[in-house]
């Protein structure tokens, strides 16, 4: 059930500084890209993000990496800004670096109650390292933790007023799986629709999932990331 | 991308028959799709999309794992990434084309970590490797400077445990049998002494070996 | 159903204030929702469906977890098993409300086996227990042949580890604190003297215990 | 990838004796019935089935208990069918009880490559019995093992000829799980219709889970189950 918000920083007027913080998208697809520069904007540091990326350079949760805000980052893909490297380099940020298929699965156990899980990925390579291996049926596994976090901000298509919410093609991706997985859930569309306008089949999302809603103002075109007119 | 990259993923196209389910990585994997006009091989993309065709009109918001615009046909599908990942944890692909850094000559691939370079990010590999049933690697068979990619052991992280199936170069194709490498083909023009130069790995030339099979 | 039925799901609906999400189990908690005006209060139903609502044309395909058809509302939402109890388990919802068979003096309830009978089932009894923000039970305070549910130990197998936050019957209304019953209500025409002799299971009598509260 | 069958002994035509078989549905709801029914007509035995109920007395899943051709049952709520309790104490039958919630989170983590999960769910409890507990962060949960099965006969609203199913209303519930987890996927539809028909946001279940389609002959309808004109 949504309470629905006019201006970005009241959609984040309880993200604290040292929150862990779930970011969606798939790099600027399917980021919540006005929430994003709400953070930017606002008086927050020493957050840990979980997203698949940390933006690009400059960009997204790239310009959060710059003013030094985050202090840990958990994802999957971090070479597509290479700033992160040299911020890890100096010390300016830990690193915890999952298959993305572990990264996406973690996120639902956090927002599904489940501890814990084992996933053929990873064994036998340096990602395995400080993690309980084990045989289940003569196959061996890792033990993976699940995730879960303060705050999950996230893009979505449409939203009814309730908080429903269904995607726009490859900007699904993380988004689903954060809304479930964290204590206040953010969502971010493209438009509010009235309840009923969505078909109950089709919702991705059910409201119980989502706190507050904001309609887009930064998108992303072909053109990049513009203010929405 | 060269005409090197476009043979390689053309060789690869070629492995492709019959209804299945295909997912392609980066760089010359992507490639392969041109090659490919059977309209049951599906492409899956780790993002969240089977059903991957060329693109029409780009949509920023429908792209592949490489960020780059595509088309979605027919009867195609969306799903979020943890559905996505299970498709390829569990089973359900049945083929991965990958790009690699190194290949071991038991066939063990290293595709996402260079130490000391700020490439921190192992993204679907890990995932695609223990998951897919079939896993074909398309690579140049040296480095930019002539080293080998094809090494007695890896130098950098390996990506799995799990050999691979295929190896596909510029060069040569090699199958991997029993976590072994041997020598299936040569690419035109190639003679199996160059392949033994350029490679560091240990291989078995196969019975059967076809000199030129792509025409 | 009965009138005292009725007059047990008329005061667990009175629990129900503000936005929330309920899952009501089969029997008493089913009646529940029909003292619910609030459009506010969404009813959850384990095998798929949130925004359960009055049955309207009867679809067989269309059901709450007793089988029983339901009718769902503008803004409801279909979903499969495992997304349902991810729900349940991950704390999504925020009030149970169930039916039992015992309850012990720390609020431990047991609903889901008898011994010695043909009842091999649990459904999604533990899965509320471990995951609903607040569970209430609703129940009639003693058996058909006038033994007390509320026991000081349950003598079939507990549903969960967890205690219950609230005990409902036709003679009152128990809050559990710390593991123990507090006498909070009791219902209309019954007596303190008339509780203390139909329970079993100790409880403590509430500083400012209402002996009237449902009108 | 789905291959069409027009009968449906064809589309069972693969299923042996001693093989596990999932079958879909909460009760009747979501049942293949054509399918059951074609499994009551083959000569097949010493099943294990791994479904939520054994159907009712002598109805569904419960004329296969009837006809002695269940070894074992794997599912959470017996008691809609209490021949099979009797069953159980003459010792013909063998049960597997899990929570709900357990027994869908098996079958989901058996068909997204997870070897086992933790849950919270039962600790403490008779069905905890023979099973790991341990505590994460300072909590406790269950192993429980991932679930698979040889064949799932499944039940969906539409289909397109590639495979991809939608479901109808509360007729969903395990039916999706399933069509991931057995290594032959049999689902009976409504109706079978042109790639594309079906919107690509609103599919629930894409083509790559099932092999075999089936056009439901025997529907359950406000009157019990029918015969399809």
């Amino acid at each position: 059930m949504a309470v629905i918000h006019e201006w970005v920083q009241d959609a984040l007027s309880d993200v604290k500084s040292g929150q862990t913080i779930m970011v969606g998208g798939f790099g600027l697809i399917g980021a919540p890209l006005t929430l994003i520069d709400g953070l930017t904007r606002k008086d927050v540091g020493g957050l840990t993000i979980v997203s698949n990326n940390l933006g690009e350079a400059g960009e997204g949760l790239g310009i959060l990496l710059r003013q030094q805000k985050i202090r840990k980052a958990i994802g999957s893909y971090f070479t597509s800004n290479r700033e992160v490297g040299e911020a890890f380099k100096q010390g300016e940020i830990d690193l915890q670096l999952l298959p993305q298929g572990t990264l996406a699965e973690a996120i639902r156990a956090g927002g599904a109650g489940i501890g814990g899980f084992y996933t053929k990925t990873g064994v036998g390579t340096e990602l395995a390292k400080g993690k309980e291996e084990r045989q289940i049926d003569g196959v061996p596994y890792l033990l993976e933790k699940a995730l879960r976090a303060d705050v999950a901000i996230i893009r979505a298509h449409k939203a009814d007023t309730l908080g429903n919410l269904i995607y726009y093609k490859t900007a699904r991706n993380f988004n689903p799986l954060m809304a479930t997985a964290a204590n206040l859930v953010i969502a971010e569309v493209d438009e509010i629709v009235a309840p009923g306008e969505l078909s109950p089949e089709e919702i991705v999302t059910p409201q119980l999932f989502v706190d507050r809603l904001l309609v887009a103002k930064k998108v992303l075109t072909k053109e990049g990331v513009v203010n929405r007119a | 991308m060269s005409i090197v990259h476009e043979m390689i993923a053309k060789r690869a196209a070629a492995e492709l028959q019959g209804p299945c389910v295909v997912n392609l990585g980066i760089g010359i994997p992507t490639l392969v799709a041109n090659y490919i006009e059977d309209d049951v091989v599906h492409f899956h993309t780790e993002n969240g999309l089977l059903g991957v065709t060329e693109v029409g009109e780009v949509d920023p918001n429908l792209v592949n794992a490489g960020k780059l615009p595509v088309g979605e046909k027919a009867g195609a599908a969306f799903f979020n990434s943890a559905e996505s990942f299970g498709m390829i944890r569990g089973g359900h692909v049945d083929v991965a084309i990958l790009g690699v850094l190194q290949v071991d000559e038991n066939g063990r691939i290293a595709n996402w970590a260079i130490p000391g370079r700020n490439i921190i990010g192992v993204g679907g590999a890990m995932d695609l490797l223990v998951g897919a049933k079939k896993v074909i690697v398309t690579t140049t068979h040296t480095t930019k400077d002539g080293k080998s990619k094809l090494l007695k052991e890896c130098t950098f992280p390996i990506t799995s445990t799990r050999s691979v199936d295929m190896v596909i170069t510029d060069l040569a194709v090699f199958d991997v049998v029993e976590e072994r490498l041997i020598l299936k083909e040569l690419m035109p023009e190639v003679t199996l002494e160059e392949v033994r130069r350029r490679t560091e790995a240990h291989f078995i030339v196969g019975g059967l070996l076809d000199e030129h099979p792509v025409t």
